[in-house]
C-alpha cells in the first residue's frame, strides 16, 4: 500500500521555496555586515529542509531514513568545524617574540 | 489527507533476494539516501575549500562575487525549484499509475534541466568574455589578482561539479521518459522514478546553497 | 549457557539437517551450477563476486609485494646499488597505492564480507546484487588505470599525493594514477552502501541487532566509513588532477592557496581509511577467538559498540598526521586528545578477546594461531600509536621509520593476519575442502616470526631519526635495514606457502562437510560449498550468537593431512 | 656522527624532555603488553583443549569489569595527553632573544642565512648553550627540517613562514634531514648542524669574505624596489609609516585588528588587499613574483629593525 500526497502540498511547498528565494535575493542588496552571510545561510538551510521534508518525503519516513539524511550533513560539519578551527587559531601562538 | 492505491501484480518486480516488494522499496530508498549522504561529502570537499578561503580572503571574495551575474544565478535557482515541483508530481503520477501525466512531467523536468544548463552556458561565456576564467585570459584590475583567481577557481569548480550532476540528471530523466512512454512503470513499479526523484531534488538542494554563497558573498 | 546444549539448536531451521552429514562435499553448489567464463563475469551471486575480488586483489598484492621486495633489497646498502632514486621513489609509491587502495581496503570487506555477510544474516544475497557486480567492474577499471600509469612509467609522489609536489613539480603520471584511485573509490562506496542496506533490510527473522555476529557489526561500522569518507578522497583527487592539468588550483600557493588544506582533506579520508583496513579484521578475530576457544565472546555489547565508537571517533582524529605540518598548535591539541581517546575502544576489544579465552577449550588450529598473532601484533601497533598521538614525541618520530613500523604492525600484523586467519577459517565453506593443517600452522608461525623481524628493528631505526622514503641513508643505520630485509624474506615465505596449498586444496583437499569447525554462525548451517541462494529455506534465529560450550569436547578436523 | 647506536644522541634541552615522555610511554606500553600477553599465554596453557581445568560457569561479561578497562585507560590517556601537550607547547613557542637564522628550502638543498649575513648551504653552525630560532619557508614544495639529536622537526611550507627553535647542550656534529618527501633527491637533502664553543662560533662568523648583514640588505631592497617612495613621512602617497610598527596591533579596514608580525608583513608585501589598514586606500601593488623568498626575508628583517625604532613624531 503506497500513499500519495495531495497536489496542493507540493504547490505550497514550491511557493514557499520561491518566496525564500526572493528573500535571499533581496537581502543580497542590503548591507547587513556579517549578517548577510548568516541570513543567506539560514534561508538556504530552511529551503533545504523544506525540499527534504515535502518533495523528498522525509516527513512520514522511517527513522533510518532520517538518520541517513542527516548523517552526511553531520559529517560535513565535523570536517568543516575541525578544519576551520585550525585556520582560526593559527596565529594564536606567535612565530616571533 | 492522502489517497491510497492498491498494488496490482506487483510481485513480478521483486528481486529473488527480497521477500516482498515492500522490502525491495525500503532497501532501494535507503540505498539512495546513503548515496546522497556520500554526495554531500563529495561536494563537501569543495564547500570546505570555499569556507577556508572565504575566511582567509573575505574582502577579495566580496569584490570578486560582485562580478558574477546574479540575474542568471537567481533565475536558475527558480528554474530548478520549479523543476523539483514537476519531479515531485512525476513521482506522484507514477504511484497513481497515470502514464500520460508521468511522461509529460518527466519530460518537463528534463526540459527545465536543459533551460538551467543553457543559462549556465550563457553565463560561462559571459564570464569568459569578462576575463574571469582562471588561466584562460584571466584579468583582474584590483589588488591581489591571485586571491581573486582563487575565488573564480572555486566558483567554476563548484558550479562545474553541480552542472555535471544536472547533466547526469537530465540524462536519467530522458531515459525515464522513454521508459514511462513504453509503460515500464505501471502497476506499482514506480521505485525507479522515486529514486531518480530523490537524486533530482538533491541536485536542487546543492544549488540552493551555491547561489547565495557564490553570487551574494557580501551585499551587492 | 547450559554446557550440554548442542550448539546448532539455537538456530532453528530446515537446513539444520545438513549439519548431520559431516565430511560431505555438496555436489549441487554455487560453483557447479553455472559453468564457464561468461557465467562468472555476469554473476550476481555474492559468493562468486567475493571470489572474483579475491583473485583481483591477489594480483595487486603480488605486484605491491614485488615493489616492497625490491625496496628492501635496495636498502641492504646505504648507497644505491640496484635502482636509481627516481625508481626507488616510484617503487614506494606503487607499493603504497596498490597495498592501500587495491589490497588492504578491499581485502576483508569485499572478499570475506561479500562471501559470508549475506549468509551470516540468513539472506539469499546482498540487497543490490547487480550493484555488487558493478562494484567489482569499477574496481577492475580503477586497477587497470593504476596499472596503466605504472606501465607508462609510474608515479613518484608517494601514496599521499602531497601538494604542491603532486600538482606542480612531479614529472610522472599523477593524473592517471589519481584517476585509478578515484574510480576504485566508487567501488568502495558501492560496496559500503550495499552492506549497510543489506544489514538493515535483509536479516533473517529473529536476527535482532544484538544477535548479529560481531563480524557483521564490524562490517557495518566499516561501511559507514566507506560511504562517508571515500567521497572526500574522490573530490580531493579530482581537485589535484584538475589543478595539475590546468596549472592552477585551490592548493596553489602562488594564488594564496594553502597546500596544508590538501592535507586536511586527504587525511579526513585517509585516517578513517585506516579503520576501514582494521575494523573488519577485528570482526574476523571475534569470530575466530570464540570458535576456537569454544566460548561465547566476553562482553558482546561492548565489543560491538567499540566498533561503532571507533568508526565515529575515527573521523575526528585526522589532524594527528599534521602535528608538524604548520597546523595550529591548538588544533593539534584537539586532535591529540581525540587520538588518545580512540585508543580506548580498541583496548576494550583486546581486553575482551583475552577474557574470552578464560575457561575456554582452546584449539590451536591455523585460524586461531593467526588470531592470537593478530592480538599480539595489533597490541604493539596500537600502543605505539599512543607515541604518535603524544604531541611532543610525534614531532620527533613523525615521517620516520617509527611511523612505518607502527602502521605495518596495524596493517600487516593486524589486517593481513586477520585476512589470512579468516581465509583459513572460511576456506572449507568457500571451497568445500580442507586445507592441510600442518602446513597452515607452519605458515602462520613463519609469518609471525618474519613479520616481527622485519618491522621491530624499524621502531629503533625510527627513533634514531631515519626518515621514511629515503633511498640513501647514513651508514650507521645499515644494521637495522639488514635485519629488516632478512625478516622480509622470511615473511615472503610465510605468504607464499598458503598461496600454494590453497590452490592445491581447491581440487585435492579432503571434503570438509557443512561445518568442520562445529561453529554456530548461520553460514555454517548450510552445505559446503553453499547452494546458489545460500539456504534451502530461510533460517529463523531464536538465540544469541556464539552459543559454544567449552565443557563439551569437540573434535575439529585438525588432522586432515 | 657515524657510529652504530640504539638511541639517538641527546644534544638539546628539548631532547631530554621528549625522551622522558618517550620512556614513560615505553613503560606504560610494557605494562599493557604484560597484562595482555601474560594472561593469553597462561590461558592458552591452562585451557588448552583436553586439559583438565575447571570450565564450569564461564562468564560472558560483567558491567563493572568492562567499565574498569574503559575508564582506567581514559584517565591514563588524559594524563599522557596533558604531559605531551605541555611539552609540545614549549617546543612550539619560541623563547625571546634568540640567535636568528633564516632558512629557505628548495629542491634539494637547505639555504640558510645568519643575521650577520653569513650564508650556508646544508650546514648550520651554532654556538652551544644559546637559543637558536629559525624562520623558514620553501620556494617550491613542502620540505621538513629535522634534527634527530635535538628532537625537533617542522615542515617548511611554500607561501608561509614556519618556525623552529632549539638550544644545543653538547658540541658536536649532528644530522639534518629533510623529513617530508620532496622529490627525486629527497634523501640527499641532508646536512649537518655543527655545535661549537661560543668563541669558536664567533671566529667562524668572522671568517671568510665580509658579508652584508640581513638588515642592510633589506634596507637596500626597501629603496631599490620603491617601497620608500610611498612608505616615508614625506611621500605624496598616503601609505602607512612602518617605523615603530613591528609587533604592534594594527586596526584594519574591516573593523578587526591584526598584529604586525612576520606573517602579517609577508602578506602585506605579497597580498596587500588581504588586510587593509584602517584609513588607507587599497592602492599597494602585489610584489608576488617580483621578490625571491630570500629578498622577502631580508626586507622583513629591515622592517623589523625600523619597526622596533620609535615612530617619528610627525
Amino acid at each position: 500500500m503506497e500513499e500519495v500526497v495531495q497536489p496542493k502540498v507540493y504547490v505550497r511547498t514550491c511557493i514557499a521555496l520561491l518566496v525564500l528565494l526572493a528573500v535571499t535575493w533581496s537581502i543580497g542588496y542590503i548591507n547587513l555586515g556579517p549578517f548577510n552571510l548568516i541570513v543567506a545561510l539560514a534561508v538556504s538551510i530552511a529551503k533545504a529542509i523544506v525540499i527534504a521534508l515535502f518533495f523528498m518525503h522525509i516527513k512520514g519516513s522511517s527513522r533510518i531514513l532520517h538518520l541517513a539524511a542527516v548523517a552526511g550533513v553531520i559529517w560535513l560539519l565535523i570536517m568543516i568545524s575541525l578544519t576551520l578551527g585550525d585556520y582560526i587559531s593559527r596565529g594564536w601562538v606567535p612565530l616571533n617574540h | 489527507m492522502s489517497i491510497s492505491i492498491s498494488p496490482a501484480s506487483e510481485e513480478a518486480f521483486v528481486g529473488q533476494q527480497f521477500d516482498d516488494i515492500e522490502q525491495q522499496r525500503d532497501a532501494a530508498k535507503l540505498g539512495m539516501w546513503i548515496f546522497l549522504a556520500t554526495e554531500v561529502l563529495f561536494f563537501g570537499g569543495l564547500f570546505l575549500g570555499y569556507t577556508i578561503y572565504r575566511f582567509t580572503y573575505g574582502h577579495i571574495f566580496v569584490e570578486a562575487s560582485r562580478k558574477l551575474d546574479v540575474l542568471i544565478g537567481g533565475t536558475n535557482t527558480a528554474v530548478l525549484l520549479i523543476s523539483s515541483l514537476l519531479m515531485a508530481f512525476a513521482v506522484r503520477a507514477a504511484k497513481l499509475d497515470q502514464r500520460r501525466a508521468l511522461v509529460g512531467l518527466l519530460a518537463g523536468t528534463a526540459v527545465l534541466g536543459c533551460v538551467f544548463m543553457s543559462l549556465k552556458g550563457v553565463e560561462y561565456h559571459k564570464d569568459y568574455v569578462d576575463h574571469l576564467v582562471p588561466r584562460m585570459g584571466f584579468k583582474w584590475e584590483g589588488a591581489d589578482p591571485g586571491n581573486a583567481e582563487l575565488f573564480y577557481w572555486i566558483y567554476f569548480a563548484m558550479t562545474g561539479l553541480h552542472a555535471i550532476h544536472v547533466t547526469v540528471g537530465i540524462g536519467i530523466m530522458l531515459v525515464l521518459t522513454l521508459l514511462a512512454w513504453l509503460g515500464k512503470f505501471s502497476h506499482g513499479n514506480h521505485n525507479t522514478v522515486e529514486i531518480a526523484g530523490l537524486y533530482w531534488h538533491f541536485v536542487d538542494i546543492v544549488w540552493v546553497f551555491l547561489f547565495p554563497l557564490l553570487y551574494l558573498v557580501g551585499h551587492r | 549457557m547450559n554446557g550440554t546444549t548442542p550448539a546448532p539448536e539455537t538456530m532453528k531451521s530446515a537446513t539444520e539437517l545438513v549439519v548431520e552429514r559431516p565430511g560431505e562435499f555438496a555436489r549441487e553448489n554455487y560453483l557447479s551450477i553455472h559453468r564457464g567464463v561468461r557465467a562468472w563475469l555476469l554473476t550476481k551471486d555474492h559468493k562468486r563476486i567475493g571470489l572474483l575480488y579475491l583473485g583481483t586483489i591477489l594480483i595487486f598484492f603480488l605486484i605491491a609485494s614485488v615493489a616492497a621486495a625490491l625496496m628492501r633489497i635496495e636498502l641492504l646498502t646505504p648507497q644505491p646499488k640496484l635502482v636509481t632514486s627516481e625508481t626507488y621513489n616510484k617503487l614506494f609509491t606503487i607499493h603504497g597505492v596498490l597495498m592501500v587502495w587495491f589490497f588492504l581496503i578491499p581485502s576483508i570487506p569485499t572478499v570475506l564480507g561479500n562471501f559470508v555477510l549475506p549468509m551470516m544474516i540468513g539472506a539469499r544475497d546482498v540487497a543490490f546484487p547487480k550493484l555488487n557486480l558493478m562494484s567489482w567492474y569499477i574496481f577492475v577499471a580503477g586497477g587497470a588505470l593504476a596499472l596503466w600509469s605504472l606501465i607508462r612509467g609510474g608515479v613518484d609522489t608517494g601514496w599521499t599525493f602531497y601538494t604542491p609536489y603532486s600538482t606542480t613539480y612531479a614529472n610522472t603520471h599523477v593524473i592517471s594514477m589519481a584517476a585509478g584511485v578515484f574510480v576504485a573509490g566508487f567501488s568502495t562506496i558501492v560496496t559500503g552502501i550495499n552492506f549497510i542496506v543489506t544489514t538493515h533490510k535483509m536479516r533473517a527473522p529473529g536476527l535482532t541487532w544484538f544477535r548479529l555476529p560481531l563480524f557483521v557489526w564490524s562490517l557495518y561500522a566499516t561501511s559507514l566509513i566507506m560511504v562517508l569518507a571515500t567521497p572526500v578522497l574522490a573530490i580531493t583527487l579530482a581537485l589535484i588532477s584538475v589543478e595539475r592539468f590546468w596549472g592552477v588550483g585551490i592548493f596553489d600557493p602562488k594564488l594564496g592557496g594553502d597546500p596544508v588544506l590538501f592535507q586536511h582533506l586527504f587525511w579526513f579520508y585517509s585516517h578513517p581509511a585506516v579503520y576501514i583496513m582494521i575494523l573488519p579484521g577485528m570482526g574476523v578475530i571475534s569470530e575466530l577467538i570464540t570458535c576456537f576457544s569454544r566460548k561465547r565472546i566476553y562482553g558482546y555489547a561492548w565489543v560491538g559498540s567499540a566498533s561503532m565508537a571507533i568508526a565515529i571517533l575515527g573521523f575526528m582524529v585526522w589532524g594527528h598526521h599534521m602535528f608538524v605540518s604548520s597546523q595550529s598548535v591548538y588544533a593539534g591539541m584537539i586532535f591529540s586528545i581525540l587520538s588518545f581517546l580512540v585508543a580506548v575502544p580498541s583496548g576494550i576489544k583486546v581486553f575482551n578477546w583475552t577474557a574470552t579465552l578464560h575457561k575456554g577449550s582452546i584449539h590451536f588450529a591455523t585460524p586461531m594461531l593467526y588470531a592470537l598473532g593478530f592480538i599480539g601484533l595489533f597490541t604493539i601497533g596500537g600502543l605505539t600509536g599512543l607515541f604518535l598521538a603524544a604531541l611532543a614525541v610525534d614531532v620527533h618520530v613523525h615521517d620516520t621509520y617509527f611511523v612505518i613500523a607502527h602502521f605495518h604492525y596495524i596493517m600487516v600484523g593486524g589486517m593481513v593476519m586477520a585476512f589470512m586467519g579468516g581465509l583459513h577459517y572460511w576456506w572449507p565453506k568457500i571451497s568445500g575442502r580442507l586445507y592441510p593443517e600442518f602446513a597452515g600452522k607452519l605458515a602462520a608461525m613463519i609469518t609471525f616470526i618474519g613479520f616481527n623481524l622485519t618491522f621491530f628493528p624499524q621502531f629503533i631505526l625510527g627513533y634514531l631519526g631515519q626518515p621514511r622514503r629515503y633511498h640513501i641513508y647514513p651508514p650507521e643505520f645499515q644494521i637495522f635495514h639488514v635485519l629488516s630485509t632478512a625478516g622480509a624474506s622470511v615473511l615472503g615465505i610465510g605468504y607464499l606457502m598458503p598461496l600454494i596449498y590453497f590452490i592445491w586444496s581447491w581440487r585435492r583437499g579432503r571434503a570438509a562437510g557443512p561445518n568442520p569447525w562445529r561453529a554456530t554462525g548461520l553460514e555454517w548451517q548450510t552445505s559446503s560449498p553453499p547452494p546458489e541462494h545460500n539456504f534451502e529455506q530461510t533460517p529463523i534465529v531464536t538465540g544469541p550468537p556464539y552459543s559454544y560450550s567449552a565443557e563439551k569436547d569437540v573434535d575439529l578436523n585438525l588432522a586432515s593431512i | 656522527m657515524d657510529q652504530f647506536r640504539l638511541f639517538p644522541p641527546q644534544a638539546s634541552t628539548s631532547s631530554h624532555e621528549v625522551d622522558a615522555l618517550f620512556f614513560a610511554l615505553t613503560l606504560i606500553s610494557l605494562f599493557f603488553m604484560a597484562i595482555i600477553f601474560l594472561p593469553i599465554i597462561f590461558f592458552s596453557v591452562k585451557y588448552r583443549r583436553g586439559s583438565s581445568a575447571d570450565r564450569s560457569n564461564p562468564s560472558s561479561g560483567s558491567f563493572w569489569v568492562e567499565s574498569g578497562w574503559t575508564i582506567g585507560p581514559i584517565f591514563l590517556s588524559l594524563g599522557l595527553f596533558a604531559w605531551s601537550a605541555l611539552a609540545y607547547f614549549r617546543l612550539e613557542r619560541r623563547p625571546a632573544n634568540a640567535i636568528e637564522v633564516q632558512v629557505v628550502g628548495k629542491q634539494w638543498m637547505w639555504k640558510l642565512q645568519h643575521a650577520e649575513g653569513k650564508r650556508e648551504i646544508n650546514e648550520l653552525h651554532v654556538p652551544v648553550n644559546s637559543t637558536v630560532a629559525m624562520t623558514m619557508t620553501s620556494q617550491d614544495v613542502i620540505h621538513s627540517f629535522f634534527v634527530p639529536a635535538f628532537r625537533v622537526k617542522q615542515d617548511v611550507v611554500p607561501g608561509r613562514y614556519t618556525g623552529i627553535w632549539f638550544k644545543p647542550t653538547r658540541t658536536g656534529e649532528y644530522h639534518i634531514f629533510c623529513a617530508q618527501y620532496c622529490g627525486t633527491q629527497h634523501s640527499q637533502m641532508v646536512g649537518r648542524v655543527v655545535v661549537m664553543e661560543p668563541q669558536a662560533y664567533e671566529n667562524w662568523l668572522k671568517s671568510g669574505e665580509p658579508t652584508e648583514s640581513i638588515v642592510l640588505a633589506g634596507e637596500r631592497l626597501f629603496h631599490d624596489r620603491g617601497c620608500s617612495g610611498c612608505h616615508s613621512p614625506n611621500s605624496q602617497f598616503h601609505a602607512p609609516l612602518l617605523q615603530g610598527l613591528y609587533r604592534k596591533p594594527v586596526p584594519l579596514a574591516d573593523g578587526t585588528m591584526a598584529t604586525a608580525n612576520d606573517e602579517y608583513l609577508r602578506d602585506s608585501i605579497l597580498q596587500p588587499a588581504k588586510q587593509i589598514t584602517a584609513g588607507y586606500a587599497n592602492i599597494m601593488p602585489s610584489f608576488t613574483g617580483h621578490l625571491s623568498e630570500e629578498e622577502i626575508m631580508q626586507l622583513i628583517a629591515y622592517l623589523k629593525y625600523i619597526g622596533n625604532q620609535p615612530p617619528p613624531s610627525q
